[in-house]
């Protein structure tokens, strides 16, 4: 069946940009964060990009994601702009959390992107929770929790699952499967080969995907999220990828070969992607490198944006631990 | 006034705000049977299962659900029955309820009320008798209230769930079946605000939850030997009403700070440390705590009273300030 | 299959022996506690005899068990003598924990019983530990988790038995499902209807007991030790049963029609065992109502020597927060 | 003597300790690789994969294991880097690894190490840059110490390895990497025991881990005022060498306590209440904290500066206790 059966070109093209903005994005990222231009630490998410792009292709601009420590892609694909993210990551005040939160908490409400989140599978028990304030207000927004192959194995995973499946909640469970868990293998900590057959501890439906197949990865949500938004339930995806980087910049990866990591590159899902589009037609070299183009720019005057806006004033320091009018000082005294 | 115990006056107030705002609902274990403590009794039937909702006993995912739910628009009041459950979703409260609102740079407010209750009980021993507030006074980002009596159960129990940021809502196991007069409809009284239950001269007990009430008995077997303490009930631990409490002792010259959770490192230590540091030199004597001694809390009777303090000890660390020991 | 090819009458008689003694030592638990001669709160074994009593007859006396709020059943099928359990529930100094525990946390280490446990599913991982420590060692000891339908929805549920399925642990995981958590059926709370399919998130065996039978619980506990002892890794066991009194003696039952608690009395596992062993000519009414005497006469005597033991001295009360001579206030000073 | 970093120290007596006893086993995730501070780097070289565990993400489970294991023959060192990962192991380390022994009338030890990394280190954010040693301190039945230099981290995790009790071994992140003298071969620091790092006449500073580097470098500028600290390094908050404290500031009659915790009930809450309790009479001025202000640690430098204390703020505080501000 071709690409074009099942997918409108627009859509094939528009998860192409998406995946080439999260990946030009990152590298970015790396390279600056190497020339010590970004405080913290940062985990990019290069090598996943069909996960988030085609994911969230799946969804409407008012579901919500929850993300993780790795969650540059994801606020991406889901609709942020790069240059509040940009500026988070710098730590400055025109950042999407006004520098409060780094790279490990970059979040927008307003476009469903409920927080990337520092703690290992601490966004799953909070999808299941949105899914269920969903389907109270009448909504039918969906949920998609996304985690890690080393998150799974966190009891969070186990009690979300469970009370999702139990109410039927709207809740798609995307594991990315990249294979490691900081430096450890999944072989080494988790009790099954294949992470889907944890979907039948909750009676629900668990599939293993190609995670670096846009297409698969895309096709697979859709089915879930229509199942989710009808009251079907939760799906658990497991999305098999792998991750190009270091768990973090600045990673001296000394517990994988790179001969593991080059063999990997043949599925890149970008490579493969356009390879796809080119053979399908859809795509030619011109704009293909338009695309790219675009996206250097974008992150570009991103980085011009985070550069140019100023840092937050030390004094608004205690702002929003409480909210507006009710804020306190703990000792009650302004 | 009515006169009903302080776990009613908790539906009391709780079913208020479900018929004031239907964005607020409640999760838990057993709570549509009424709870442990019958917190919750009767809601279901009013409310239904959609907002009264029976959660797994899965105490982090209570929590993050709560978290998820509360930032999407509705308002969740989760109960862990015995507090040291909470320990099984202190990530959840601490590094998603508690940082939410900050790290994520205000974009959202977390409206989240924890229900715990605490204290010992008739001897319920290690993991079913300890006080946290220690705990959840120390986070940024959480409100903690622990109200001795049934008007403040509801008036507090109100105002956190009108409040805009996670409340950890502290209710004592020995005085949840308390009776006592209670305002009928709507009644609110707001965080940080303590209560003055008695004026005297000689010196100031601070203290909040059951302890209050122990210390109500301190207060006249002090005066029957001549001592008149003024007594002040914090009721709400952040905000944390310290002028009101800054005031008195300035007068009185004299504290006894006095709550049932360990004294190690409990948050009396935060009282007396603020007390002692801001009105330094209007303390006519060191400051005494009262609090559990450094165990955990045993089963048997005889162990239990010696470890956990009540009257007894609030006289006699009253005694102590007045330097009559 | 008559009972005798599968089981020595000595076993059986044994098993019966166990849990009658169970049944008599929580009868006589549940009169004193509604006589106010105990202090606490009480949950009882009564309904679930034959799940304790057959599976701690697969174990040795140097293996583990670690248990839970309703533990003395546990207790008593491991080894323990009925008199230091009667006294810790009563609070006397002469309890199995010196009156430290109570009813909720009776323990006896010299016996391999490491503890009744008030957090729900707080035993697994300890179980898990109990096993790693036997594997480090050599011993080959076995280590069992008991649990109720309840617990099997806690994170640590799915962290202990993924832990122990990975490297094989000689833990086996016995889920005791009388049906409710507290006052809440297990059907509002849990995803799945039949609970040994969680086994396979692990890629280990589970299976659906008869928990009322001792035979079905004592031969598949048997099977699944053998499995752990020889390294062949964990066990899920969903042992169905009933749970005939109240979740503590004193609940007002409100929660279940005491038509469901009628019909399930045929199903008690004591009355069921006494009719298979008579029939199958292992025992007579006279050496039967012997063994109820023998118990009634054992708990007694329990009794008597909880009640006229001392009560802990208030002075001791700080005594073994920590260790012997490292014993040491928080503050340092004696 | 050898110099090498705090994070190779903690190395030193972890393979000290397992080549001595070999029921030392150690628990955590990414241990085989070394670690995420490099704190168990090269121990699974000498010790393997049975000795040196990879824990899946799973920090109840590492605790529980590591509370079966204990009370069953071994000595495990369980690690959960970041420590802000402990709160998901709250009931295990609170209602399981602490209460074990006295809720079982002293059948058992629990001889287990959590050793966890707290504090900021350059824009870690809010889920990985608090110091909680304010919770494990008030909840018996823990030892918590906190060392502040190579040596100390060496010899203190002997002695953590070495007790029979649960104890919790916070390693600042800031100081991991920091190099320093450490004696060669067996180094032990008993638990309970501060050290007098400066002897000074006009006023007694308080403090311990990253915290103690900073007064270092503030007694120097305070030097150049003309006022001498006497500077406290406690290393170990459970037990407590109270009596060191006391005797210093019964002399001084001034103190400053500082630590990069939250200040709000935080571990210095304690410790100003304590000396106030104990030495009340012997203060010439109203104590002086210094600690976190109370808010989420952010991540921009600016923020984060400006919610957590250093050097400068210990000076502030000496001049204010001083009465020069
Ligand atoms: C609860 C918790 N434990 C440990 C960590 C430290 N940590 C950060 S990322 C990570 C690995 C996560 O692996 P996985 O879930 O597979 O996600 P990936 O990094 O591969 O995207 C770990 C252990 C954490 N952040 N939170
Ligand atoms: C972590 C935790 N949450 C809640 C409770 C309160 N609680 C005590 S027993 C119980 C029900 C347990 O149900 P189950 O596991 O089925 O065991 P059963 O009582 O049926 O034997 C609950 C919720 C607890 N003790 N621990
Ligand atoms: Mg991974
Ligand atoms: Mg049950």
């Amino acid at each position: 069946m071709s690409l074009t059966e099942t997918m409108s070109p627009g859509l094939a093209l528009s998860i192409h940009r998406t995946m080439v903005r999260i990946r030009v994005f990152e590298s970015r990222v790396e390279q600056l964060f190497k020339a010590g231009e970004l405080p913290g630490f940062v985990h990019t998410y290069i090598g996943q990009e069909a996960i988030a792009a085609g994911v969230c292709s799946a969804l409407n601009r008012d579901d919500y994601i929850t993300s993780t420590h790795r969650g540059h892609g994801h606020a991406i694909a889901k609709g942020m702009e790069l240059g509040p993210i940009m500026a988070e990551l710098y730590g400055k005040e025109t950042g999407a959390c006004r520098g409060r939160g780094g790279s490990m908490h970059v979040a927008d409400f307003s476009v469903g992107m409920l927080g990337a989140n520092g703690i290992v599978a601490g966004g799953l028990g909070i999808a299941a929770g949105a899914a269920l304030s969903a389907r109270y207000r009448g909504t039918r927004q969906v949920a998609v929790g996304f985690f890690g192959d080393g998150g799974i194995n966190k009891g969070t995973f186990h009690e979300a699952l469970n009370f999702a499946a139990t109410h039927r909640l709207g809740v798609v469970f995307v594991c990315e499967n990249n294979q490691y868990a900081q430096f450890t293998s999944r072989l080494r900590t988790t009790a099954v080969e294949d992470l889907s057959v944890r979907a039948s501890a909750y009676g629900i439906p668990g599939v293993t995907v190609d995670g670096n197949d846009p297409s698969a990865t895309y096709h697979e949500a859709l089915e879930a999220v229509a199942r989710a938004r009808e009251g079907g339930g939760p799906t658990l995806l497991n999305m098999e990828t792998y991750r190009f980087g270091g768990h973090y910049v600045g990673d001296a990866e000394v517990y994988r070969e790179s001969a593991e990591v080059e063999a990997r590159r043949w599925a890149d899902p970008i490579v493969r992607w356009e390879r796809t589009l080119t053979d399908e037609g859809l795509m030619k070299d011109g704009p293909r490198e338009a695309v790219w183009a675009e996206a250097a720019e974008e992150v570009s005057a991103a980085v011009r944006f985070a550069e140019t806006s100023p840092y937050p004033e030390g004094g608004t320091a205690l702002e929003d631990v409480f909210t507006g009018a009710t804020a306190v000082p703990a000792t009650g005294r302004a | 006034m009515r006169r009903m115990s302080f776990g009613q006056a908790t539906v009391d107030a709780t079913r208020f705000a479900m018929r004031e705002d239907d964005r607020v609902v409640v999760l838990g274990e057993d709570i549509s049977w009424g709870g442990n403590f019958g917190q919750f009794r009767g809601l279901v039937d009013e409310f239904g299962h959609d907002r009264v909702i029976d959660m797994p006993i899965s105490e982090a995912i209570i929590m993050a659900v709560g978290v998820g739910a509360a930032v999407t628009g509705l308002r969740p009041v989760a109960s862990m029955s015995f507090v040291e459950f909470t320990l099984g979703a202190m990530d959840e409260i601490v590094n998603q309820a508690a940082k939410f609102r900050y790290m994520f740079g205000g974009q959202v407010s977390v409206p989240l009320v924890l229900r715990a209750s605490d204290g010992v009980l008739r001897s319920s021993a290690g993991q079913h008798s300890s006080s946290l507030e220690g705990l959840f006074t120390h986070l940024p980002g959480l409100k903690v209230v622990a109200p001795s009596n049934p008007a403040d159960a509801k008036g507090l129990l109100r105002a956190a769930i009108a409040d805009d940021d996670p409340v950890v809502y502290l209710e004592n196991k020995r005085i949840t079946a308390k009776r006592g007069p209670v305002p009928v409809g709507d009644h609110v009284v707001p965080l940080g605000s303590a209560a003055v239950r008695r004026r005297g001269t000689d010196l100031t007990i601070v203290t909040y939850s059951v302890m209050a009430l122990h210390a109500e008995k301190a207060c006249s077997e002090l005066t029957g030997m001549g001592i008149e303490a003024e007594l002040i009930d914090l009721r709400s631990l952040v905000p944390l009403d310290l002028d009101t409490v800054l005031s008195s002792v300035a007068r009185t010259g004299r504290v006894v700070v006095a709550h049932e959770a360990w004294e190690f490192g409990g948050f009396g230590a935060e009282l007396v440390a603020a007390i002692t540091v801001e009105v330094f030199d209007r303390l006519r004597a060191a400051p005494v705590r009262v609090g559990a001694a450094q165990a955990p809390i045993p089963f048997s009777p005889p162990l239990e009273g010696a470890v956990v303090p009540g009257a007894d000890e609030i006289v006699a660390a009253a005694r102590e300030v007045m330097g009559l020991i």
